[in-house]
């Protein structure tokens, strides 16, 4: 298929945009964190997500949902990070999702997921960096499991109704659908400089059913490598959407702001430099794009989805960078939204993976 | 029309199968063996011969141009499929034609019907070999200051002047040329012409580069005479041709970025371990070159539903070179005190060193790279002159 | 000389010995710990007072200034030992301050016997806190384009205006300010005033910045009332006093990107050993970081000597800044979701990603890093406007 | 002591500067090339360096030399640099000289080179990137030892009449000066990029004398730490010259030049990128003078000798790159000389270890 949206997808990116513009915009981002909202993200929006249909996306049309694909969920989480729009969207609607389709899990939460109750988090995560390692045990009790270890910046973990986590059982990894009101689970939520809350968990023998597990035990890898794979991506699209809104507003900003008598924009050395810029989130906006047309095509996109995460990132924070310096001192401002474009990239930089990485990973791959 | 498709793919995995000659399947040896056809072609090896007529008896070296013409007469899909099949062969490009990725799509679109009967078959089959005059001594990246004149004689113009970067001007059998037809104006006083290089008064002198090499030419021409009938498009409006043709151009040398064969060298030299900073650089590097391809992708694709912006080449042009030049530094790199022998057998007469200063160029010709991100700044982003 | 050098060394670290806390020996734990002085001091720890009255009691916060004004009166020579010494034994600065690293030299070179005798010895003990109005609204880069006036009323100025990112301005005592004595030219028409922060007519407010931090202030003059006698220079020369001392604030803020305590994190990171990839960053880094230390240490030396290109603080500048930006990108990859964290105690309330933040605005304040390339360019490299 | 040049070291730049520019522009390494000189440089020319005193400076007073230091030397290889010129004084008057002071085998040597008669060369490299392993054996035989291997990239081995070559023997490593006519030593020329000759040299049993030793024997570390630390800083004194070459021809150019009517030194995008250049060669320079005075001090250089020669070329790299760029087709001539500045810039770039390898070993030092 050509490497651009087609008609329909097109017309799901418009709607996209005007919702995402109109009913989250930065300013709701920003009223959000004045207020010191606890959440971390608005549980009405999240309804309203529900209703424009967003939220099943990605839910097959035989589970009552859109059954479309990642492109279409790339199309909202691009609005997302342009408007760096706090939302469950990506670990509920894409990551979630992916990791429970097709198994036995998915009957009990993708209901709540299309109506928008149910919000997910991903406890993948044990250490500063991601880095696939799973130290957390879950082991036999009863008719279920025990888990017990630590997981860390869990998107809001502390107040998901589910939580998919990754442990050890006795021959491999188990991933797990995790209620958030289990026995024994304490989440420490962490304000982040993007001023999102991301929590801490500690299990101490949390105790699940065997109806718990997503798939079948020590089959894990399977759900996990769909959840990695749609969250890279989806973080990847949202990071284009977050580069993408702040080269915008730099570029306008350079056709706007005066000095020394002349518009700044006509400056040379910052007319290449925007080029220059330009070029990068183009080659990134491709490679995303890239990634998603192959994982739904059901073709292998490992490669693509660690090219996709790891050129946004490259893209994005050059984006960023110029943006703060290109704006001069009131780029440096809480006033003025530049800054957030800045903080957000920086985390969604690191969510599943920075660009080293995804760089090393496709080295190791190519055998070196 | 998927089936129709399908069996175009099987047929045509056939027909390569068994018209490609093996020597063809394997990357040339060095630039001697490029196929460049023209009047007095040369072939270091006879299945570049071959390969090049079997190619041309299906029109395949022009899969999409129609078959009056010389071409394929090929689809888009089917365009694609070939190329695909092509690439799963590693088979070598059967033809490195000037006439087909420079002049054809101008000939195509600007040229009469006389016109396009008598070149384009001509340069499907590799039988004549076309050369570009547009630089000027001392215009450099301001293409529009030209001088050449071409004076109106009645029944032909009389060309005199000088170009220079004329690519293979010396091996060349004909050119395309920007002369000036009106002195009074700037762009809107050229025009595009097409002359045999054979003609009196037409002489070339080969420039020696940092590569020791010599792809490029001075050309003098010193009253020649071109008949009115080889005008392409109309008097005076040259520029429209020759902008049209730079955006081609440049997405052919924004080629040059591409991963394919040029990659393994640096995995390989990645993967010997002697260097953890440069397997970090590869790395990264690859990560470019890899979105790279589909930002190719993209833009081939949003070309041809005619989507793409205007200016777009430019990007790709400057992505692509400057991706290529470091892809050669990291090579350099890699090669160490090998990759400096300029003259040895063993290092194939110096041709990593060679290459890469080759590729310094990528960034000049076509437009330099600040031209490309001053076309970028002021036509895709709108800043303000 | 020699030997008196020796001496003083032997001395120096004698008293650094016995009168530097242990306390004041190891890092600040944040930026509360920072000593600077003023009216109504802070003091988060008591030996930061003992640390400073003791430096200040041997004229030793300002070494090289003449002790007539508060100085210790020592030789670049002497100077230098005492830095060193310092460094050897880790010892904090005792005093941070505006009217060190700002003024200061603008009143050795500009000032009236009666300014330096005022002003001098109450900076050197950190009685008095300055900040420095020099920015406006709208004004950006373009300083010289600045509005606040300051009107001639016979025996004393009316200063009328507004300032913005005036550092610390809303714990400042007094100020040191660029006003408009003449708006009928642009640089030959501005004045340098120094007044009291408490004079009627000044307030402040503070501007929230991405950091969360607010360390700059909007400031507003609203019929001030300054007594002529604090005008520093010449009426309507204050721009050369200006441009003198931003040289001075150029080197100060170059001097971020230092090796030294920074470095730490870094390597610890790298030890960590968990991304191959950062290693290299970090290791290619710290060539530069390292080479820069060698370029601060030559700079100073050939500024001594008076050597110096007078626009070479704008290259220390923007290099510093930059390499100092990259130090924080580093350590925020090291850091990975920790150092994400904003408030939580084990993050110390974000230090981490707050002071990544803020060094976005090294290359923005003191004049941007594109005015610093504009100066080199012209001023040292000689191209032309 | 300040890092800048003291009164004489500026005198002796002046004089180099001027004596360089006269006897060896980049006309005169043309001219060689030109006339497919087999030498690689000039010998009648070296007779002039050493009529100068310039093959004296690093070889003490007690031995006829002047007794002068790293940062003098490096004053004239920056004017070598500045000016290409095809020269042994590296390799003979700085490396070689440095490896055999205070050894038996100075008094063998000094004179010749001193003399301007005896030309060294530096038998170091085994493959092709520089990495300090050395296969190369020297086993006991009579009186002294047979020497068995292969070495590369050894600048003029083949008319050399000294041959500095390291060698593992019983207990360790073992530096030996060999005289080029030794039996048994076959030199293959290799003319490189920047129409430099390299030899690469097979020693098939190669018998030397005890007194070829040079130092001790097992004790050769000494004397080539002392090779290296000269040929490293004294590489990059070289390559600031060919960058600073590089650098002022294009600025030269940039303030020359005109097109579409004006200089196109006026266009701010060139401006910013030459006050970047500008800035990366300072900081290259100060780099260099600190190992040179580090060295001359006898104080511990290692680290400040690799930040030199790595930060050379980084900063070298970006002049060549740059220069060859901003002259636009021109600077892709053979007739116009800013291609001979990258040509040579790589050269050095890979002579002694290139960048990557000197960061990577300032990392390994720094426990990373």
């Amino acid at each position: 298929m050509p490497l651009y949206l087609n008609d329909d997808q097109t017309m799901l990116r418009d709607t996209a945009k005007d919702f995402v513009a109109s009913e989250a915009p930065v300013a709701h981002m920003r009223a959000l964190r004045d207020a010191n909202d606890a959440d971390g993200f608005s549980r009405p929006l999240w309804k309203q997500f529900a209703e424009m249909g967003f939220t099943g996306i990605l839910i097959p049309e035989a589970d009552g949902g859109l059954g479309l694909g990642h492109v279409e969920a790339g199309v909202v989480l691009e609005e997302i990070g342009r408007n760096l729009s706090p939302s469950p969207f990506l670990a509920t609607a894409v990551a979630a999702v992916e990791a429970l389709k097709g198994t036995a899990a998915a009957a009990q939460w993708y209901p709540g997921i299309l109506s928008g109750e149910t919000v997910a988090a991903l406890a993948i995560d044990e250490s500063a960096k991601h880095n696939g390692r799973i130290a957390m045990q879950a082991q036999r009790a009863g008719n279920g499991f025990r888990l017990t270890g630590a997981k860390q910046f869990v998107t809001h973990g502390h107040v998901a109704d589910l939580l998919i986590v990754a442990a050890k059982t006795e021959n491999g990894t188990t991933l797990f659908a995790v209620p958030s009101d289990a026995d024994g689970l304490t989440a420490t939520p962490e304000r982040l400089a993007d001023s999102s809350i991301a929590a801490r968990l500690a299990f101490d023998g949390v105790e699940v059913d065997a109806d718990a597990v997503i798939g079948e035990v020590n089959q894990g890898d399977g759900p996990l490598a769909r959840l990695l794979a749609a969250g890279r991506t989806g973080a990847s699209a949202e990071m284009v959407g977050v580069g993408g809104g702040a080269m915008d507003m730099t570029v306008a900003y350079l056709r706007e702001r005066k000095q020394f008598g002349v518009t700044i924009g006509s400056f040379q050395a910052l007319q290449h430099r925007a080029a220059h810029l330009y070029s990068e989130m183009e080659v990134a906006h491709a490679a995303v794009l890239k990634a998603q047309q192959l994982l739904d095509a059901g073709q292998d996109a490992s490669e693509a989805v660690a090219v996709a995460k790891a050129m946004t990132g490259l893209a994005t924070t050059l984006a960023v960078q110029e943006g703060v310096q290109m704006h001069g001192g009131i780029g440096m401002t809480d006033e003025y939204d530049i800054g957030f474009f800045m903080k957000r990239a920086r985390v969604l930089a690191e969510m599943f993976g920075d660009t080293n990485f995804h760089a090393n990973a496709l080295a190791k791959a190519a055998g070196y | 029309m998927a089936e129709d498709l399908e069996t175009f793919r099987t047929e045509t995995r056939a027909w390569l199968e068994a018209n490609c000659p093996p020597e063809m399947r394997t990357p040339p040896k060095s630039e001697k063996e490029t196929t460049w056809g023209g009047r007095n072609p040369y072939y270091a090896h006879p299945d570049q011969k071959l390969w090049l007529d079997r190619m041309a008896s299906r029109g395949w070296t022009v899969p999409d141009w129609p078959s009056a013409y010389g071409g394929g007469g090929l689809s888009p899909a089917e365009t694609k499929i070939l190329r695909e099949e092509l690439k799963r062969i590693k088979a070598r490009n059967p033809l490195n034609s000037f006439g087909i990725s420079m002049l054809g799509p101008a000939l195509l679109k600007y040229g009469t019907e006389e016109q396009k009967l008598e070149h384009l078959p001509k340069i499907a089959r590799g039988e004549i070999r076309w050369c570009q005059g547009y630089s000027e001594p001392n215009a450099g990246s301001d293409l529009a200051g030209l001088q050449t004149s071409a004076e109106d004689k009645g029944d032909h113009f009389l060309v005199n002047g000088q170009k220079v970067w004329t690519s293979y001007a010396d091996k060349a059998d004909w050119i395309f040329c920007l002369v000036r037809t009106d002195k009074t104006v700037k762009q809107a006083g050229i025009s595009f012409l097409l002359f045999d290089m054979a003609s009196p008064g037409v002489s070339t002198k080969p420039i020696l580069l940092i590569s020791g090499n010599s792809p490029f030419c001075e050309t003098f021409f010193d009253n020649v005479e071109v008949p009115k009938a080889n005008l392409l498009g109309t008097l005076n409006k040259g520029w429209d041709v020759a902008k049209y043709l730079l955006g081609h151009e440049r997405e052919m040398i924004s080629g040059f970025g591409l991963g394919g064969a040029g990659k393994d060298p640096l995995v390989e030299a990645a993967r010997a371990g002697v260097d953890p900073i440069l397997r970090a650089q590869i790395a990264l590097f690859d990560v470019r070159s890899k979105a790279f391809s589909a930002m190719s992708e993209k833009f081939i694709d949003e070309l041809k539903a005619g989507q793409a912006h205007p200016a777009q080449p430019s990007m790709m042009k400057y992505y692509g070179t400057e991706l290529n030049k470091t892809r050669h530094e990291l090579q350099m790199a890699a090669g160490g005190s090998d990759a400096l022998e300029w003259e040895s057998e063993a290092s194939h007469e110096g041709a990593a060193a060679r290459t890469w200063l080759r590729t310094k160029a990528n960034s000049i010709e076509g437009g330099t790279s600040e031209i490309q991100l001053n076309i970028i700044a002021k036509r895709i982003l709108d800043l303000p002159s």
